[in-house]
């Protein structure tokens, strides 16, 4: 029992220690994303009309609506459908648009990229900016700074979105005029005019985000800092500010990655509000608009997409915190 | 004039649509002058925004195809019909209709536009594959054929002295003969440079436009803003130089500030209270007759669009429509009257839901305000407001009382026909009534035109009479816009001068 | 009443701000429509966006209808529909995650991959879907808006309910040959009270501000009626003048969701005391 | 010349509390200062304040002198200078005073790189010396792993490299072995004194433990509830104490045996044959074997990780065994707790080791006692009530304490309502796991006699599980010694007293410190004579085995030799072993 010097968690094994892991959650992924289909599937055949219908309008003729059906393969079972995209799925097709008339994958691959930019922006934003309000919170627990900061997230969490996106724009752009009003991503944009379109969607939905990230922050931030290990390092004359960094962080990143994984997987289908304020071409709206049109390969396509993201984000999160607690790791 | 005395008849609103900005009406009225790059905000746009004309169902896609495409005639401010790609139009009996195209036309892709083309684009309205909005408006062209290279002979099913306004519809724009699915090749003021469903269209000048000197600007960007309130703040911040569909509460924004103008076109487009005449309560005359009498018109006219409306009377004509008829007394606020004819319905104290939606522009607030006074003559409405997914295919004339909303039409036939008639589709309120229906043909063929507005003057007594449908206010369309853009004027047949400003507007800068 | 006050003096100041808040709110929720001077739908301004004057306390809205008694008309929704609905979403998520960690194993597996499904279909969307299949009615808003949270509350009440459950008071109770429900129910969830009550407050902001949000797609209470939220949305034009119909309501959701989870926080230490 | 470290009139408040009242004491340069006294005494506390710090805003008055310095006086950034660098800390429990995750050696060369005293490969070799020193096993390499990843000694010893590595003038031990196998300490223990001699610093030791105390001290302070209450060189304190608190401890300190041995049934009560049990795939009880009559009380001891808790934690149910059988009453009881009857789970009552977490932090004192009542006895109401009450008279615990939270009781009063809850159910066996390890010595002490006094009366059998030889040794009718799962020995107490011994049971023996000093010198450190691995068959404490034989050991399974009321597993001759634990 003394002796146990031999074994242990080289670096080198620290990755292929998560392997199994991730083999196992890629596995259940397949079940989740499974399940979503099949929800997405039932509440989807719950709206009213369909895609042939909400195409064609008030102005159609039941003859045009039978030749539409007949055409998007409306007029087979719901099921033999479902059962068809899945088999298509499996493969790696998506199907058709119903409405646009092209691949699915043309019109997610046409979006996917800026809802992953804005996401990432977003990110680059809140997640700094969420640690230090966490981080400061939870080294002046109970003080006048805590407090403050405390109030002020929940309170910008408290205010609708569209209230923050429409004030940013009012003040940033038609007083200002520093930024634009909306969101004109393209590929001939510039980065700098892309990074100026993004601003203010990025401030809206940073708003949202950062408050619950913070919190957690201050959560495990402040339970590292009540650990032996904390005060034996001040006890070694370790300055505060490196205790923070060196010491706590390290420890408190597990709790932290998880929030910040969540927080990040709602940035996607969470903006809808923003995406429609700054007209911005993403995923949320093109689901809402996949809703709208019934279109339910795009729909479908949307939600594995959303659930991926978000089955994925939490797996990063959790291979982070093992790679960065030793003791899990070398389980 | 190549129009000959008899087609021009039925077809327009006199002076309707002469109202234009100050900005723009001035008398330095300067000379057009071409260049300039502008961006434009729609209201809605999706995958399902299409290049094809005949599948045109929101105004982005009616301001995309005008870009594109030419149509036979074209609808001017007065609300009548000139030849566009026709050079004539003409018809002796109002059946058999000879349309003369003009010569040396091209296609973006260089070919020439024929009778052929106009063949095609006419008759695969008839094919329900294809899915034409205006499929039932088709129906009644009976043969459409050519004539030579370049004539064309429409023989309708009965007759109808409206065609060449029919004709001027976006959806009746001219594709290229063997395209099923068009991608833009037309013959219009504007070429394709970039289309994106659900994200936005870029259009430049068509430098081979066979109307000499025009368009004016160089490019145009359409794209959709679903917020009204960021649709006007883009304008605001010079993001954008046009912007459709403004709320009467923003006015004072943009109008408090120097760079930016709005465009009001009064138009006949309403937002109606339909009250099912198939069932009950809402099939009792006095329920209905109650109803109007609770419309507080001037309120929902103050209120909610800011006097930015002209008050109804529960019929579908507009006061500056040529065939309105003043004759009809109107219909106002009478709380006591509205109690008498509660009473006579032996209705007192019934609750009911009224179906609303924010697809119908103001019936929440108009419900609302129905709610309010029907409570003081007691009757108890509850506010439903739907989403607008799905409004118009479940709710819409589903219950006893929902609101619609009826775009402006290009003439009084198609208001009419389509929404009045017995056995018309969309015969809201399911109100049938022979002498109507009977009138309705009469005026069709009329060729007459102070018959003519004999016949639409009784029609609309009959609808404010006894028809199940209230028309509180005809509401004005309201475009924002930058004051550099000029050659901005109201057509009364939708915003941005009925969809079709790019022909128009050029930049001053 | 002498235990309340003793209760809210043992409160620290920051404790009784948040009570006097939601104090203040629950009263306006509970008497508001009695006291409301108008009518929730009544139009009585001729102009809109008026300014505070003595006719109209608060102003008047977009409509010209008196801003207090909307306020206070709203204020009911705000309070009830999301503490209601955070409520429901705690009461459904803790009561899953108790079961899967107490009986682990397959159990613990499907409830967590049932969770993963909801979180992962985004809340919006799903509203307007079931708005757009059933209609909007109070139910179906409290219904989405709970289900919506419940994977979140479930996440946090699992990890408590498996840290829990592998202390030695849970082993001896189930050494003692105790069930599932009592370990559940009687050792496992009296220590997971204040991080609930904690995460409670949280997402009731979170539901106040998707209220707001499904407003704004089109979706929330039903017309005259608004919740805070709607109000705010409703009067969006009036924010560039800051009419005191859209900073009032957007002040009143602050002072509302501040209060609360000032309440909350300030629990702790008490609870630790009793 | 003055001396190196002096406080005067040191009074640390928390609260409007005195935790620390007119404490004062010098010590020379080199000299060793115990401070000794229960938990609660403000050991710790006059420990930290030498370091400028207090814990929960404690406010610190008096004065402190290191050296020139008035550590009192000075600033954040002067103590920060201090600490690490003159003033050194070695805590209580390394494994949670080392930070999980990261490597042992970025730990123990901070202090001297914040202090920019070396460059990072000078402090490194540093710190691979000090390892050496402290006899850390491969030194050159152990500086690369995670505290979870070494043994408590293993960390202990690390520890001290990291006070040490400054070469600080003074050394703070918070009770550094507490947490340490008898049989570990000791090598700790003679690590810390030679390194700290080697330094040539200043120390301060910090314990409970007097018979650490005698080895370590120079002179000692005991201390109760913040006041001195006696101060003086080791050898006095020890052998001659003036104060009577100090002669509570110092009795405290040996357990008495008992004085009249309990009414003993005859017929097997509890009987375990047999039993075998694993956390997964790794074996943690092999063979086990026990027969415990009405009355008796059977020891199990043995170092952390030998399984002894395990035991308890099978028979109760907890962990399903997967072989061999466990009866009670001659009624086999199911493996796991799935199908036994309530009255089966009645009957065996397992008393946690640790009585902060074995009560629920919720409930109150009567709550946490009615409850059996009403689960195993239907007893509601007043009933309950009622015997509430005499459960707390049986524990010795006040009636009014029924509606406290547990929280609000202090250690010794939450293991006697641990306790009371177990015996609440009126059980036949009563499993005791470690149930005084976590509290000081008079507690643990008081609470052992409970636990006799209550077995006597009520006739339990009780299971005692303790890594304390000498209570074993004291209150038990059997003892049984587990290694690595194994029962290597099972004797009754007359035949235990004999002294004829396994070579580990001897081992434990001679790890527990006598009050003397000169003892830890003079303790043997007999070291393993075969290398290697033990095979699955083969004798479990060979790597470890003092006394092994080469060819023989390593080659076969150990055989049983049983004596008179002794059975041990050893290829020793009985008469052989005698003469070797002697």
């Amino acid at each position: 029992m003394v002796g146990r010097v031999s074994g242990g968690a080289a670096p080198r094994s620290a990755i292929s220690g998560v392997l199994p892991l991730i083999a196992k959650r890629i596995g259940s992924a397949l079940v989740t994303l499974l399940l979503v289909s099949a929800v997405v599937f039932t509440i989807s055949g719950l709206l009213p009309g369909d895609a042939a219908q909400e195409t064609l309008g008030q102005s159609a003729t039941p003859e045009q609506v039978a030749a539409l059906r007949h055409e998007m393969g409306l007029d087979r079972p719901a099921l033999t459908r479902y059962v068809d995209w899945l088999g298509g799925m499996a493969q790696g097709d998506p199907g058709r648009s119903l409405v646009a008339n092209m691949p699915v994958r043309e019109v997610i691959s046409a979006r996917l990229p800026n809802s992953l930019m804005l996401a990432g922006f977003t990110a680059l934003v809140s997640v700094p900016l969420a640690l230090a309000i966490g981080i400061a919170s939870a080294i002046n627990r109970g003080g006048r700074l805590d407090r403050t900061l405390n109030v002020l997230t929940l309170s910008a969490v408290a205010v609708p979105e569209f209230l923050v996106a429409t004030l940013g724009v009012l003040v940033f752009s038609v007083k200002l005029l520093w930024l634009p009003s909306i969101a004109l991503v393209s590929e001939d944009a510039s980065l700098w005019d892309t990074l100026r379109s993004c601003a203010l969607p990025v401030l809206s939905l940073s708003v949202v985000v950062i408050a619950q990230m913070a919190r957690m922050t201050r959560a495990a931030v402040a339970d590292q800092l009540d650990r032996p290990y904390v005060e034996m390092a001040r006890l070694k004359g370790v300055p505060f500010r490196r205790v923070v960094l060196f010491h706590v962080m390290p420890n408190a990143v597990g709790p932290i990655v998880n929030a910040v994984a969540l927080s990040l997987s709602y940035l996607l289908g969470g903006a809808i509000i923003v995406e429609t304020i700054f007209n911005f071409p993403g995923l949320a709206s093109l689901m809402v608009n996949a809703v709208t049109s019934r279109d339910m390969p795009l729909l479908q396509a949307c939600a594995m997409i959303f659930c991926a993201i978000y089955l994925t984000l939490v797996l990063v999160a959790d291979v982070v915190a093992i790679l960065a607690n030793p003791r899990l790791r070398a389980q | 004039m190549d129009f000959t005395r008899r087609t021009l008849i039925g077809s327009g609103l006199a002076a309707a649509g002469a109202i234009t900005l100050p900005g723009l009406s001035g008398p330095a009225r300067a000379v057009p002058r071409r260049g300039g790059s502008i961006r434009v905000a729609m209201q809605s746009s999706s995958t399902a925004d299409t290049l094809d004309p005949a599948k045109g169902a929101m105004a982005t896609d009616y301001v995309r195809h005008f870009c594109l495409y030419s149509g036979l005639t074209r609808m001017e401010g007065d609300l009548r019909p000139r030849p566009f790609l026709a050079q004539s139009i003409e018809s002796a009996d109002r059946i058999t209709w000879h349309v003369d195209l003009r010569r040396g036309v091209r296609f973006a892709d260089g070919r020439e536009l024929t009778s052929a083309d106009v063949v095609h684009s006419l008759q695969r309205h008839l094919d329900p594959k294809l899915g034409s909005k205006v499929a039932s408006i088709a129906k009644q062209f009976a043969d459409v054929r050519t004539d030579g290279r370049h004539g064309v002979i429409i023989r309708l099913t009965g007759a109808n002295a409206d065609l060449p306004a029919i004709l001027s519809q976006s959806h009746f724009l001219i594709v290229p003969a063997g395209e099923d699915k068009p991608t833009g090749n037309g013959s219009g003021p504007f070429r394709l440079a970039d289309f994106r469903p659900g994200v936005r269209t870029v259009v430049t000048r068509n430098t081979e436009y066979w109307r000499n000197g025009e368009p004016y600007l160089d490019r145009i960007e359409i794209i959709a803003i679903p917020d009204e309130i960021g649709r006007v703040n883009a304008l605001l911040a010079g993001d954008v130089q046009l912007i459709i569909a403004v709320q009467p509460l923003s006015t004072r924004r943009i109008e408090r500030s120097a760079q930016h103008g709005i465009l009001t076109t009064p138009s006949p487009l309403y937002t109606d209270l339909v009250m099912r005449q198939t069932e009950l309560p809402t099939g009792n005359r006095d329920f209905v007759a109650a109803v109007k009498h609770l419309i507080d018109r001037p309120l929902i006219k103050r209120a909610l669009f800011r006097g930015y409306a002209t008050i109804g009377n529960d019929q579908p004509i507009p006061p500056f429509h040529p065939y309105f008829n003043p004759a009809v007394p109107q219909t106002v606020l009478d709380i006591d009257r509205a109690k008498w004819h509660v009473a006579r319905s032996g209705l007192k104290g019934v609750r009911l839901p009224i179906y609303c939606s924010p697809a119908a522009a103001g019936s929440v607030d108009m419900a609302s305000v129905l709610q309010e006074y029907g409570a003081q003559a007691g009757l108890e409405f509850a506010v439903n407001r739907m989403p607008a997914d799905g409004y118009w295919s479940t709710h819409w004339m589903k219950h006893p009382m929902s609101f619609g909303n009826t775009n402006p039409r290009p003439t009084a036939d198609l208001v009419f026909s389509q929404f009045f008639r017995s056995d018309a589709e969309w015969n809201e309120s399911g109100w049938k009534n022979p002498r109507f229906d009977m009138l309705l043909t009469e005026a069709r063929a009329e060729a007459d035109e102070a018959r003519r507005k004999e016949l639409y003057g009784e029609m609309q007594r009959l609808v404010h009479d006894q028809c199940g449908v209230a028309i509180p206010v005809f509401i004005n369309m309201l475009d924002g816009h930058d004051r550099r853009l000029k050659g901005m004027t109201a057509i009364p047949l939708g915003g941005l001068m009925g969809y079709r400003f790019a022909e128009y507007a050029w930049w001053d800068a | 009443m002498s235990r309340f006050a003793s209760f809210a003096k043992s409160l620290p100041l920051s404790g009784r701000i948040g009570l006097s808040l939601v104090l203040f709110w629950l009263a306006v929720a509970l008497v508001g429509p009695a006291v409301a001077p108008h009518g929730v739908g009544a139009f009585v301004d001729q102009d809109v966006f008026s300014p505070v004057s003595s006719a109209f306390p608060l102003g008047s809205d977009y409509l010209g209808r008196d801003v207090l008694s909307r306020l206070l008309w709203g204020a009911r929704y705000t309070v009830f529909l999301g503490a209601g609905a955070a409520l429901l979403a705690c009461l459904i998520g803790t009561t899953l995650a108790l079961t899967a960690a107490v009986r682990g194993g397959w159990v613990d597996e499907v409830l967590s991959r049932a969770m993963d499904t909801l979180i992962s279909i985004p809340s919006k969307i799903f509203a307007l879907v079931m708005v757009a299949a059933f209609g909007s009615s109070l139910a179906l808003l409290l219904t989405i808006t709970a289900i919506t949270y419940v994977p979140g509350n479930y996440r946090i009440a699992r990890a408590l309910a498996v840290n829990v459950v592998s202390l030695d008071f849970v082993t001896v109770a189930r050494a003692r040959g105790e069930g599932g429900l009592h370990v559940a129910l009687r050792e496992v969830l009296p220590n997971m009270i204040h991080p609930l009550l904690a995460d409670f407050g949280l997402r009731f902001v979170f539901i106040v501000l998707l209220l707001s949000g499904l407003s704004f797609l089109g979706l929330g209470v039903q017309p005259p009626y608004a919740d805070l939220g709607s109000l705010v949305r409703e009067n969006m034009s009036g924010l560039v003048d800051g009419a005191p119909a859209i900073v009032m309501p957007a002040l009143a959701i602050a002072t509302l969701t501040v209060g609360a989870n000032l309440l909350i926080d300030a629990l702790k230490p008490v609870e630790k005391q009793g | 010349m003055s001396a190196h470290v002096a406080v005067k009139d040191l009074r640390i408040t928390a609260g409007g509390k005195a935790i620390v009242d007119g404490v004062s004491f010098e010590i020379e340069r080199g000299q060793v200062l115990a401070l000794i006294g229960e938990s609660g005494s403000g050991k710790t506390t006059i420990a930290l304040a030498l370091m400028g710090h207090s814990r929960f805003g404690a406010t610190i008055s008096g004065e402190v002198r290191l050296g020139e310095t008035r550590v009192d006086r000075l600033d954040d950034a002067g103590l920060q200078a201090l600490r690490g660098r003159r003033v050194a800390y070695v805590a209580q429990s390394a494994a949670s005073a080392f930070n999980p995750s990261r490597t042992i050696m970025a730990q123990v060369t901070e202090p001297l790189l914040v202090h920019r005293l070396a460059g990072k490969e000078e402090a490194e070799a540093r710190a691979v010396d000090l390892f050496r020193a402290l006899a850390l096993p491969s030194p050159e390499t152990i500086g690369a792993r995670y505290p979870h990843q070494l043994s408590g000694g293993q960390l202990q010893r690390l520890m001290a490299a990291m006070a040490l590595i400054t070469r600080p003038e003074l050394v703070i031990l918070d009770e550094p072995t507490t947490a340490l196998d008898v049989t570990t300490q000791v090598e700790v223990l003679k690590a810390f004194k030679v390194a700290i001699a080697s330094v040539g610093a200043t120390a301060i030791y910090v314990s409970h433990d007097l018979a650490v105390v005698a080895q370590m001290a120079d002179s000692i302070l005991v201390l109760n509830q913040g006041r001195t209450r006696e101060q003086g060189a080791a050898e006095q304190v020890l052998h001659a104490p003036a104060d009577d608190y100090t002669r509570t401890l110092m009795g405290a300190a040996r357990p008495h045996a008992r004085s009249a041995p309990a009414v003993v049934g005859k017929e097997a009560l509890l009987k375990v044959e047999g039993v075998h049990a694993a956390y997964g795939k790794v074996p943690v009880l092999r063979d086990i074997s026990l027969s415990l009559a009405k009355g008796a009380t059977l020891g199990v001891i043995g170092e952390s990780g030998s399984g002894k808790s395990t035991l308890a934690r099978v028979i109760a149910g907890l962990l399903p065994r997967s072989a061999g059988s466990v009866s009670l009453a001659g009624e086999e009881l199911p493996k796991g707790l799935e199908g036994r009857s309530r009255e089966q789970f009645r009957r065996v009552q397992l008393v946690f080791q640790n009585a902060d977490t074995a009560l629920n932090p919720v409930q109150t004192v009567g709550q946490a006692l009615a409850r059996p009542l009403a689960f195993y006895h239907g007893l509601k109401g007043a009933a309950a009530e009622a015997e509430v009450a005499r459960l707390l008279d049986l524990i010795r615990l006040p009636a009014h304490l029924a509606t406290r939270n547990v929280r609000q009781l202090s250690g010794g009063q939450k293991q006697r309502v641990n306790l009371a809850r177990a015996l609440a159910a009126r059980p036949e066996v009563l499993l005791c796991d470690e149930v005084t390890s976590a509290l000081d010595t008079v507690v643990g002490a008081a609470i052992l006699e409970l636990i006799d006094e209550l077995r006597r009366e009520l006739g339990i059998a009780t299971v005692f599980i303790s890594h304390d030889i000498s209570t074993v040794r004291a209150f038990c009718d059997q003892v049984l010694v587990l290694y690595g799962g194994t029962a290597v020995e099972q004797a009754d107490a007359a035949a235990f007293g004999r002294g004829v011994h396994h070579p580990y049971t001897d081992l434990l023996t001679d790890s527990v410190p006598e009050m003397r000093a000169g003892w830890l010198e003079q303790a043997r450190t007999r070291k393993a004579v075969l290398a290697g691995e033990s095979g699955d068959d083969l004798c479990r404490f060979l790597p470890r085995c003092p006394v092994a034989i080469a060819g023989t050991c390593n080659a076969a399974p150990p055989p049983l030799r049983s004596g008179d009321g002794l059975a041990l597993l050893c290829h020793h001759e009985l008469h052989d072993l005698e003469g070797m634990s002697a």
